[in-house]
């Protein structure tokens, strides 16, 4: 029986609730239909096409206009194959402050230029100030304090094409794009044209790009052109430690 | 007598301060007007629409008459002007100055009696429908009655105003009391009202008077069904300020986010520019009946909780001496707090429980908003319904007047409809079960409850004093305010502030000062 | 807009979370894998193999013993034709108090006689008291009460034999089996065998057959060879105006 | 002083009656024995095993001596006669009894003194080993350390120890302090313990000596690696109380369930026979240095919870004074209460912070055990969650010994290994933030709160003085308690208690007497 859990096939991994390769999920939303014993039916029909079986209908809520909330369990027999899964991963290695200004002084050799912003409508600042602001975040501080780095935080509301500007004007190294708000991914055009603006400037090749935010991580920001993307809990030096080495990786000293 | 033992002199100490404060904001105030304040007068006499570029009528009327250098003595004067020389509606003046048949400073002036006389009576009739606004109100709420406090407050923010109708009517036959429907992301810092219907927001729906209106109906609809009135809410704040709230009046909203503070350090909007708008915005809340909402608790999203408790309480002091001075009663007074503790701080419990009862305590009268955890929550769903049920039991032991409902999805999206039906539920339970709590127990005196209460007020009384000092401009350029600092020419909007020429008109000022018992403008 | 609403297509209904036709599910399940960017992608690639698209892990969290436990939303193409959606429902017609009493000093002419027990391993009692109890349950009184029954409550553990031996000796008109306790199934032999019984005593077509508890429903109970099923919320009133109803129409009286 | 300003001289009165009932049971209990306390005797001497039809050997031994008609005289008599005339082992004897090559009551007997000897003397080693037990458990607890109070109790009840090894482990890491094995439904009712590993019970896992073991050494690893002590806890109760304690105390289980009144109303036992049961297992864990956790939470899972709170008092302070009677030390006293207010009542939580207030104050050394809701739980996971925080703050403002979390699943399945996790992390946060809250409130003196403690402090009183009157045994007879209504003759086990001989042989009992400052047995 342990050895159920300790031979298992990791090609095939399932869900777990409280037996080996139980496939147990939890589900919950709205069908815009009233309640009763129908609307229940019409969820556990919509689970069963979603290739669950035994769902069980465990709450159902009135919620007003014609509307029923649904709270099920199911079980699904989908599996994954974990062996082959391959995330994108910002491969450089984590350094520290001390480390981080070392490593510009050896391998750089000169004060680098970090532009941050929250760019286009979002307002959200308290994410790249985190990143950027002296007193930092959760312990760290941000990169204003690096003696190496010269950091421009320009806030928030910030359009592309002041953003871009002032790239230019302040010679910048290493650009630092904020996006909170993502709904109707409002996010993805507003982060893709700041890529077209940079590539129209001839621009891109000669900065490292990344992005972050809530609900950003490295492969959608592979994805939309950026050389990184960092998501929640990310502190001044995981993004300065990718920037340098990825400076000197491209030959940006 | 104060469950915290505040001190009766030190609480004087600090009304006394702020009330310096805000006397002295207030004639900087009195001398300027803006273009938001004239378009709002416009609004006022009716004007609506766009142009053929979607630009309202009443920017257009008004940039007319600033661009001529005019707007100094007031956008009513050449309106009312017009009106007389040449027999229109307001509505049709707006017309002609959009097609460009008509330049308002080329029309001859009829005498300033005259004028002063023809715009008092149309000004009157305006007021009048906003004062049946206010009897319909009372009339539903003779009628159907009312939720008890505190309020269950939620928001609909889709975008769309007819999703926005479909999960505010939800909402509404689940219990809420309050339905705030969100702008969309910008709103607040453009200098004009978007018109009509709109489907596409982002983060929110566009503050228009035609999504008033329809949200209006439903919330009728819906309250007249179940038997219970339910109020309707949206942002002042912003570049647009009293024209919002002149919207807002016309359209029966019973609650309306409003405070210059949070444009100017969260919207950077210039200083100057909204606390002349926030004057004349709050006098029409103050008319219309509508309960206004301050924004201290967004101090708490960007900085610490515990460090700025003195700040948000100093503010909500200063809001309230300002709110006076625009006749507001204290009953219209929702002064914001938030529940904003990490919920990794040992005792934060208490230190939230002594801020929410010393808000209770000092501004007994006011409907208090209370804001949810909202910085602290994460993806964690079943986590977050346990802060935001701590949230209700801190409101539930200080009888909040206004609970603005935490989502357990805060951190992920805007709320879905069944979002809001667990976060009422959960609400309701926890009113329903402890609402008595508070009248059941004492603070230690010795306490740690009773002793952060003491410290922040004491604190609180310090920064106003010094601001009192200083100034209040002065004070916000130096970051003395949520750790944000802003000039007195910086940000949005300053170009739309105007020194007010000794004969400015505006007769709904005048009209709404003798209504709300403040004493006449003397220059 | 608004239109949308109201004259959208039933034969194909979805998950609404705030705009029309969304789709949009939240679900949450444990993997056996330890946490990590891999954990939230296999997480997406199942409920992706699930059919749903733009999943978005919103919270994951270690749960020890390498397991972790995730947090997703994520939005289905799935729907459901609600207009063929047949639910088996209790017909008969709810009747009160008196009017059951009425009805079978009418129509049946003489007491009748019911019998509850919850059966197997099961001591649940709570639910078969609340519908057989004197002193009832939300308000409504339980079958001891109605002057023209005979209502025998044998409580809880209750072996199948011992019930059928029962039922022949008080030539019961009516068993109601109250089952609580389902995990792993259990409940499920244990009804299928008073069934069996049932029908080797001959006795099946003599008696209304009634099971009821939190996790039955009618279609259920008829599957697995019952009158009718009953679940969560059930009063008495509903159970004896079956009862009574079926009891005529099947000229048990 | 009380915080619920409780007057000491109702209390003394309370418990001076359930003293009276105490005493009054006490010998009438000490006039029998029972099957299960014989088998207990024979495990304690190291029996164990099964014969070949899975019969335990203890079982196998005490029926060969009843049905010799010789059991009044006690089976550790006979099984030690046996040892020193054939010169075997306890196992060995079992072996033979159970094949069929030992007639016991055939054996000639040897003198009385050196029985009595040889028994003590081997009873004295069994202790020894219970005693290193607990000696294991306090060096850990010195070196690993514990917890903060309320420990943190959670159950797992897969059915199969494996699972349940999986689940526990993943729980302690965590946060739970306390892993309770829950036991299949139905193991209460069977007159034998089974053997072994067991992998197939249904809404828990079988309790045998084997899965304890098996949960005991996966929680030291786990408790060592995350450097905390993690209890076990499993279930007394049943037909066969005493073996199941004894096998606790051999296996080093921390927290056991003991509770003859949960038995004789909720399983239907005969009261006699769980009642005699109760004295030794109460013993064995009060030697092993077990806390017992008594169960008055059930009475609210089947009763009213407004009305059912004196009866809960009542049982209380029985429980406390049997327990004393069978020298378990107050801090070992789990006494159980529940959070079984309905959701929809108003005031509910007053009421349940009344009554959890009230029973720390009367039994202030005991490690409470506080139940969370699970009667009015519902399918609705999100407002379930809500129930189980409120249940928290009540045990945050009350400090109560072991919080027993609530799984927002309760009404759905045994937890799933998540479930665990998020009811761990909501108690956590509660506790973390508001630990102190108790000790920073007072009641008022004529409020709610306070008067429903004394309402139902003299309610309980009076409950316990009518069951002095009338006798404990009387009392449930009538349904006076949980109204269920229980006969002397009735309920299973009956046929297992016995009239203990003049000559009634079980050096254990008195041994542990001795061991527990408990006065010699005189007749
Ligand atoms: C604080 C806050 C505000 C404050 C913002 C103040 C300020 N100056 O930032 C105020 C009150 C003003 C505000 C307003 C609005 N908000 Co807001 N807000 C939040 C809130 C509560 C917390 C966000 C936050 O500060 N998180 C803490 C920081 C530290 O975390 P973070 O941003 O994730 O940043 C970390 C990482 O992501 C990463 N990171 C972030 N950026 C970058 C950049 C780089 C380069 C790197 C390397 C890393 C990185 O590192 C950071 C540190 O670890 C969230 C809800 C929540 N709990 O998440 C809603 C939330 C983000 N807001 C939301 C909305 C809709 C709005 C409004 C649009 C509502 C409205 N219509 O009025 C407005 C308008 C704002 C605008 N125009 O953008 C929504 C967004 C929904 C969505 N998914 O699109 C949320 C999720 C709330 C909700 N459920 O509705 N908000
Ligand atoms: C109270 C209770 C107990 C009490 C029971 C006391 C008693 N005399 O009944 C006690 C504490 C003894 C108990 C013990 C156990 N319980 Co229990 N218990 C519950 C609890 C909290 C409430 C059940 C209840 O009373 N509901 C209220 C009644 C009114 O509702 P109801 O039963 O659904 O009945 C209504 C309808 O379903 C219907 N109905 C029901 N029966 C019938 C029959 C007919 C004919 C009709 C027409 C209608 C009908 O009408 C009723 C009124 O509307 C539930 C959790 C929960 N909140 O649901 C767990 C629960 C049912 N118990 C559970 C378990 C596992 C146990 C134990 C097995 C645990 C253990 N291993 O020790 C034990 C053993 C009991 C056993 N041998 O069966 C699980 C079952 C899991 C599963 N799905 O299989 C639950 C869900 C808790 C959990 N999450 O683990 N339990
Ligand atoms: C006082 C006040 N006004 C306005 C707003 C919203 O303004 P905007 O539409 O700019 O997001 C808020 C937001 O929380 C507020 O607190
Ligand atoms: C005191 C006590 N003993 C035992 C049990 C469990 O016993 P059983 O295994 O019979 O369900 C409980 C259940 O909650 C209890 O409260």
């Amino acid at each position: 029986m342990t050895s159920q859990w300790k031979h298992r096939d990791l090609t095939q991994v399932r869900p777990y609730g409280d037996t080996f390769d139980d496939g147990v999920i939890q589900l919950s939303f709205s069908l815009p239909i009233p309640p009763g014993e129908e609307a229940a039916e019409a969820a556990r029909q919509l689970v069963v096409k979603m290739g669950l079986h035994e769902p069980s209908v465990v709450h159902q809520q009135d919620l007003g206009e014609d509307f029923t909330f649904v709270v099920l369990y199911a079980k699904t027999r989908e599996s994954v194959d974990v062996t082959r899964i391959k995330v994108a991963k910002v491969e450089s290695a984590r350094m520290s402050f001390y480390e981080i200004n070392a490593f510009i002084e050896e391998r750089i050799g000169r004060k680098i230029t970090i532009l941050g912003a929250c760019t286009g409508t979002d307002a959200h600042t308290v994410g790249i100030d985190a990143i950027m602001n002296m007193k930092g975040y959760n312990g760290e501080y941000g990169l204003e304090r690096y003696p190496m780095i010269d950091a421009y935080n320009l806030g928030s509301q910030v359009e592309n094409e002041e953003l871009v500007a002032k790239a230019i004007e302040l010679k910048a190294d290493a650009i630092l794009v904020s996006q909170v708000v993502t709904q109707k991914d409002v996010h993805l055009p507003n982060l893709a044209e700041l890529v077209e603006l940079l590539e129209a400037e001839g621009l891109r090749e000669r900065l490292v790009l990344v992005c972050g935010g809530p609900r950003i991580g490295h492969e959608l920001a592979l994805e939309l052109g950026y050389d990184a993307g960092f998501g929640p809990g990310t502190l001044a030096p995981d993004v300065a430690s990718y920037v340098v080495q990825e400076m000197v990786k491209r030959g940006l000293g | 007598m104060s469950k915290l033992y505040l001190d009766p002199k030190q609480v004087s100490r600090a009304r006394r301060a702020a009330s310096g404060i805000a006397d002295s904001l207030q004639s900087f105030i009195l001398e300027r007007t803006t273009v938001a304040v004239e378009r709002t007068v416009l609004r006022l006499y009716g004007l609506d629409g766009v142009d053929a570029d979607f630009v309202p009528l009443p920017n257009v009327v008004v940039d007319q008459i600033k661009e001529g250098g005019q707007l100094a003595r007031g956008a009513a004067r050449y309106v009312i002007n017009a009106a007389i020389q040449r027999g229109l509606t307001v509505q049709e003046i707006g017309e002609q100055v959009a097609d460009g048949t008509l330049d308002l400073l080329e029309i001859p002036m009829a005498d300033e009696a005259t004028i002063r006389e023809k715009g008092t009576e149309l000004a009157n009739a305006s007021l009048e429908r906003i004062r049946a606004n206010r009897r319909k109100r009372e009339e539903y709420l003779q009628t159907l009655g009312e939720g008890p406090q505190p309020y269950l407050y939620v928001i609909v923010a889709t975008g769309n105003i007819y999703e926005d109708v479909v999960q505010a009517k939800a909402a509404a036959r689940q219990g809420a009391d309050i339905i705030a429907v969100i702008r969309s992301t910008g709103q607040s810092l453009i200098d004009y009202v978007p018109y009509g219907a709109t489907t596409e927001g982002f983060g929110g729906t566009y503050a228009t008077q035609e999504n008033f209106r329809i949200m209006r109906e439903a919330l009728d609809e819906v309250g007249e069904e179940i038997g219970r009135y339910i109020r309707l809410c949206n942002y002042c704040s912003g570049l647009c300020m009293p024209e919002i709230a002149a919207m807002g009046a016309l359209e029966r909203l019973d609650v309306m986010l409003n405070d210059a503070l949070y444009g100017i350090l969260f919207r950077d909007i210039n200083m100057q520019r909204t606390l002349v708008d926030q004057n004349f915005s709050r006098m029409i809340n103050s008319f219309a009946g509508v309960i206004i909402n301050t924004g201290e608790d967004n101090y708490l999203t960007t900085a610490d909780a515990v460090e700025q408790a003195p700040a948000v309480l100093a503010s909500q002091f200063i809001n309230e001496s300002l709110a006076l001075r625009s006749g507001l009663p204290e009953e219209q007074m929702g002064l914001g707090h938030a529940f904003e503790m990490s919920p990794d701080l040992e005792d934060g419990f208490l230190l939230e429980l002594a801020q929410a009862q010393m808000a209770r305590e000092l501004f007994p009268k006011a409907p208090l908003k209370y804001m949810p955890p909202t910085k602290h929550m994460t993806g964690n769903i079943f986590k977050g319904h346990v802060q935001d049920t701590l949230f209700n039991v801190v409101g539930a032991m200080t009888h909040q007047g206004i609970q603005l409902l935490g989502m357990m999805t805060e951190a992920i999206h805007t709320p879905l409809i069944h979002d809001r039906q667990i976060a009422i539920e959960g609400a309701k339970y926890v009113f329903h079960n402890m609402r008595r709590l508070g009248d059941e127990i004492e603070y230690k005196r010795d306490g740690r409850i009773v002793k952060r209460a003491h410290q922040v007020l004491g604190e609180a009384t310090a920064i106003l004093e010094e601001v009192e000092g200083i100034g209040m401009l002065e004070a916000i350029s130096r970051g003395m305010f949520a750790d944000v600092l802003r000039t007195m020419t910086g940000g949005k909007g300053l170009h739309g502030v105007v020194k007010r020429a000794d004969d400015y008109f505006n007769p709904f000022e005048t009209l709404l000062r003798v209504e709300l018992g403040l004493e006449a403008i003397t220059r």
